[in-house]
């Protein structure tokens, strides 16, 4: 087993005990926020682990631009999700009402 | 190989792990965090199947689900109904 | 250009320009609609002069591939809807004009506009659905074909028309996943699934599951009692042209595919044939015992098409071998018969109801009715969906009463249900020609006297096609005569 | 290992079905149905099927999902049904019946009946394309395909021979996602066209193609750029309808070359195959875009 | 192995979605109910397809399935546009539009 293989397998276990250690505090914590920072860059670590773990052990460029490209997807998304939220519920606490439900006239 | 299915079973777990809160709440944002982290705990998993099968065509699956998973994600928050937080 | 692929692709290329081109709907629909006529007797011609012809679309023999089979059954299909289709497209013209007028209300501008690209999909579909040799195909066909149906249910945008439509395509995708599971079923007994080997699937236990399945979903989009709950409110609660349409044929298109599966040897056995037998018949007696019963004209004829369609069916499962028995020829002519009298007559009612203000049928009388056009075509209709000589609707009985006379023991069963189905018909349909009949209550003034209209034709035509087939049957009967594929 | 993976990817599907349809919030429901498409496309790439895969959590998941919230915002919450015992048992007896009676069918099969493979086999080298699944479906079973265009257009005529409702406003979705667009819009648009390219050899092809533009395209929807009223639904329609047109077109111009109907003329098959799948892929697109938009008020037609 | 597991999950999946169509009112619910059907049965044919873990599967049904999900999604979105005139929230009210 050469070098970076072995880095590569790291690298799948490191993205999936992130994974895992998100599920466990999505599942564990009380509170929106703390659910919020243990999601939002958990997630997005243990896929670019895991990604740049495959690209190690696959090595070809065919493989190496969907998972990059995949990493980045997945962290972006997460970003502007995340992001949101936590605005959103700012703002919330502090009774601005920006969500309301209404129909155009 | 059995390194790669093992990992792939644990990924699966931490997608299935996040299903409680996607079906509980209690707040739409909580809905919303437990349905991206789903989609994404997937992705990984497709990827390390497609690692464990040497079938770089599921890399292109994953992007594919990434990219739904994104929309979704984003059909959540525009088509919520109410506040995130009630 | 074969007239098969042009018989599904015209009509579709007309729904397309009738949606681009709102403006000119109208024209493309009497383009897609006259085209297809043409094309449905140039077909019917070339079967009759050189025998069936078998298409393997794309050059892919079957099974692999999908085949296209022309034989005269299908010819016959093909021209009975363009015959019916000519004469509604005639009503469409002159129930909603020709194009938009300056002080035109907008909701008859979004019926005319949704009329014609629908209408023009469902002949597209019941064509492909004649011509198709296989059961997949058959699925893809069902959709189509029960999304435009349920467009033309909705098109009236009446609460109750929109829940009829609704309830409607979901007892629809009901049934086409009922027979996509059947599909399903047989790939995994046999391997295949063109309609061609469906005689392998009498073999297993699963083939047989599967062939109940594809029956089951067959008979929820037959409306066969009693699947047909989602019919009646369906086919009263739409505008005139679409209950003419959705009645004559699309239900036929189901029951076509029950026929051909029997001519394919599709399900042989004895105990599902029996049983499509006994719900054809209690369908015919619930149906008929419900148009007694009911007090709106058009809930009536809804009604009555739930008996007739008992009957075909009990003509389609007591038929056999088509080398031995003719009794399939019986429901063949059936099929073309009802089609022919109940677009007459839902066209006719929806004359009456146009005239009368209502179609209450205590209510109707001479002076509300002002027997005109409607009314004739109305009776003529009648006519031949009790079975009176010389009508199409009496050959189909006929034949079907001697076929089933020549099959022997036991038969006579099945020919008593016959005729006391067509007296209940007779029972229902007195009630409505009697009112044609009925002085009015005294004191009431005569409406004026409306003048024929391009939109009586329309009725009156498509009435007198069906009292004129029995005259001559010569030429659907030497179609179903030809060899089959 | 991977049979743990499979009993487990097993249970969760029926977990997430059952609460998609038994769960009484209309968003959990939803949300359930969601994943349920994701998981069920793992187990269809556990079954060696990732081109259905890729469609499943495409268009079965992603786009039906956004549909269905799309519409349940408009209606009432569900009520709670009343179902007599008599009812109910007839309910079970009939699904477990037949759930029965489809397990019991598959394990009374003696072997499976190999009808298509060897075909496959023995004609893939004719249909112009490597990828099996999109040779029967661009080549071998076009027709099938053909017909499956024409029920996309009769749904989108149906909707929009209906009338029209009003369109309800969408919520604000934050600073942060014109840079999200920015970035996702391009990827979809790429990966519509790798896709659509790579369907010819390897899993893809141009109903997932369609599907991703179409995620592109809602992703714009949701942020104001794109709209389905006023001006821009002409050139969607327009899309919509080419794919079908340029189908049909080619079938009968195939009949006119070669005789038969939608048969390419020799050699020439990826050519053709191509030119429709790139019509069929912005045709999907475009169809499922305006199929989602619900043709809203003053978006019924051009 | 993994046919026989998945073959399972479509005959549940079948069973599971006919008793909520046929026990639920709700249209959204069974909307979903024949959406979850036409995949339990879609589970039955790439099962039956299935030829080993080292044997390419049979793509025809696989080509059967891929139209039955686009066939489904039109569907769907034509039964929810009708459900949606059907039923509406107070608030969003009842249109006005003749255009």
């Amino acid at each position: 087993m050469t070098l970076l293989e072995l880095f590569g397998y790291a690298c799948l276990c490191g993205g999936a005990a992130f994974l895992l250690l998100a599920a466990l505090g999505l599942w564990r914590f009380s509170d929106l926020y703390a659910r919020l920072h243990a999601l939002t860059k958990a997630d997005t670590a243990g896929v670019a682990l895991v990604a740049l773990g495959a690209g190690c052990l696959d090595g070809r460029l065919v493989a190496i631009i969907p998972l990059g490209l995949t990493a980045i997807l997945v962290a972006v998304s997460g970003a502007t999700t995340g992001h949101l939220i936590a605005s959103a519920a700012l703002g919330e606490d502090e009774g601005e009402d920006e969500n309301e439900e209404a129909a155009q006239p | 190989m059995i390194l790669l299915e093992t990992l792939a079973c644990l990924t699966l777990f931490a997608a299935i792990a996040a299903l409680p809160r996607l079906f509980k709440g209690p707040t739409p944002a909580d809905r919303i965090m437990a349905l991206q982290f789903c989609g994404t705990a997937i992705v990984a998993t497709l990827i390390i199947l497609g690692l464990a099968e040497a079938a770089p065509a599921l890399y292109n699956l994953a992007l594919v689900f990434a990219c739904l998973a994104a929309t979704a994600g984003v059909a959540f928050v525009a088509l919520r109904r109410g506040k995130l937080r009630s | 250009m074969s007239e098969p692929s042009l018989l599904v692709l015209w009509p579709f290329l007309a729904a397309v320009m009738a949606a681009v081109n709102v403006r000119g709907a109208t024209v493309w629909g009497g383009i897609g609609t006259l085209g297809t006529a043409v094309f449905a007797v140039s077909l019917a011609v070339s079967v009759h002069a050189t025998g069936p012809e078998l298409i393997f679309i794309g050059g892919w023999v079957t099974p692999l591939g999908i085949a296209l089979r022309a034989d005269g059954l299908a010819a016959v299909m093909v021209c009975m809807t363009a015959a019916v289709g000519v004469a509604v497209s005639v009503q469409a013209a002159a129930t909603w004009g020709l194009a938009t007028t300056a002080d035109e209300p907008a909701e008859r501008a979004r019926q005319r506009r949704g009329f014609w690209p629908l209408w023009l999909c469902t002949l597209s579909a019941l064509n492909a659905l004649y011509l198709s040799g296989d059961l997949f195909n058959l699925y893809v066909t069902f959709e189509i074909l029960g999304l435009a149906a349920v467009g033309l249910t909705a098109l009236r945008g009446t609460d109750e028309a929109l829940r009829a439509a609704f309830d409607y395509l979901v007892a629809g995708l009901a049934g086409s996943l009922l027979l996509l599971l059947g599909i399903a079923l047989a790939y995994a007994a046999i391997g295949r699934v063109d309609l061609g080997s469906v005689a392998l699937l009498n073999d297993t236990g699963a083939g047989r599951v599967a062939i109940g399945m594809v029956l089951a979903g067959i008979a929820l989009k037959a409306a066969l009692f009693p699947l047909h709950f989602w019919m009646p409110a369906a086919h009263s609660n739409a505008v005139p042209v679409s209950s003419a349409i959705l009645s004559a044929l699309v239900v036929k298109g189901a029951l076509y595919l029950v026929l051909r599966l029997i001519l394919d040897g599709g399900f042989d056995t004895g105990p599902l044939r029996w049983g499509f037998a006994a719900l054809g018949a209690a369908g015919m007696f619930w149906g008929s015992l419900s148009a007694l019963r009911a007090t709106q004209l058009k809930l009536l004829v809804a009604h009555s098409t739930v008996a007739q369609i008992g009957l075909i069916t009990l003509a389609i499962s007591v038929s056999g071998d088509p080398l031995t028995s003719l009794a399939w020829q019986a429901a063949a002519l059936l099929m073309v018969s009802h089609a022919l009298a109940k677009s007459a007559m839902f066209l006719a009612v929806g004359r009456i109801k146009e005239k009368a203000g209502h179609d209450t049928i205590a209510e109707l009388n001479q002076a509300t009715l002002n027997p005109g056009a409607a009314g004739f075509a109305f009776a003529i209709a009648a006519i031949s969906l009790i079975g009176l000589p010389p009508t199409a609707g009496f050959l189909g009985k006929w034949t079907l009463i001697t076929g089933l006379i020549g099959q022997g023991q036991g038969a006579w069963i099945f020919v008593a249900v016959v005729l006391m189905g067509s007296a209940l018909s007779i029972a229902y349909l007195w009630r409505v020609i009697s009112c044609f009949m009925k002085a009015p209550p005294d004191g009431a003034t005569a409406a004026p006297r409306v003048p024929w209209q391009a939109g009586d034709m329309a009725a009156v035509a498509l009435a007198l096609a069906a009292l004129l087939l029995g005259v001559f049957a010569a030429a659907p009967l030497a179609l179903l005569n030809g060899p089959l594929l | 290992m991977m049979t743990v993976f499979d009993v487990m990817l097993a249970a969760t599907i029926l977990w997430t079905a059952w609460t998609a349809l038994t769960a009484p919030d209309r968003t959990a429901a939803i949300a359930a149905f969601l994943v349920f498409g994701l998981f069920v496309g793992l187990s269809w790439v556990r079954l060696g099927a990732p081109d259905v895969a890729m469609a499943e959590a495409a268009i079965g998941s992603g786009l039906t999902g956004a549909l269905l919230l799309r519409a349940s915002r408009g209606m009432t919450p569900p009520a709670p049904t009343r179902v007599t015992a008599p009812h109910r048992a007839a309910a079970v007896i009939t699904a477990a019946g037949v759930a029965g009676v489809l397990a019991w069918a598959v394990l009374v099969l003696p072997e499976a009946a190999v009808v298509y493979d060897p075909l496959v086999d023995a004609n893939i080298g004719d249909s112009g394309v490597s990828n099996p699944v999109t040779a029967v479906l661009l080549n071998f079973r076009a027709w099938d395909t053909l017909l499956e265009l024409v029920v996309l257009l009769a749904a989108l005529l149906l909707v929009a021979a209906l009338r029209p409702i009003r369109a309800a406003r969408m919520a604000d979705l934050g600073p942060l996602y014109p840079p999200f667009l920015r970035i996702m819009a391009p990827l979809s648009i790429f990966l519509s066209a790798h896709l659509l390219w790579l369907g010819t050899s390897d899993p893809g092809g141009a109903f997932q193609a369609g599907a991703v533009l179409c995620g592109g395209l809602l992703a714009l929807f949701f942020g104001g750029t794109l709209k389905t009223d006023g001006p821009d639904v002409m050139p969607l329609w327009a899309l919509a309808v080419m794919g079908v047109v340029v189908f049909v077109g080619a079938g009968l111009l195939a009949e006119a070359l070669t005789g038969t109907l939608l048969e390419y003329p020799d050699g020439a098959d990826k050519a053709w195959i191509l030119t429709i799948e790139s019509a069929l892929t912005l045709s999907i697109g475009a169809t499922l875009l305006l199929l989602f938009s619900g043709l809203r008020q003053g978006g019924a037609r051009p | 192995m993994p046919d026989l597991i998945y073959h399972g999950v479509g005959a549940g999946l079948v069973g599971m979605a006919l008793y909520r169509a046929a026990t639920c009112a709700d249209l959204l619910t069974r909307i979903l109910a024949l959406n979850v059907l036409a995949v339990g049965i879609a589970a039955v044919l790439v099962a039956a397809a299935y030829r080993g873990s080292d044997v390419p599967p049979d793509a025809v049904p696989h080509a059967f399935v891929l139209t039955g999900i686009v066939v489904l999604v039109a569907v769907t979105a034509a039964l929810l546009a009708l459900a949606e005139r059907l039923e509406r929230d107070g608030d969003a009210g009842r249109d006005n539009a003749d255009e």
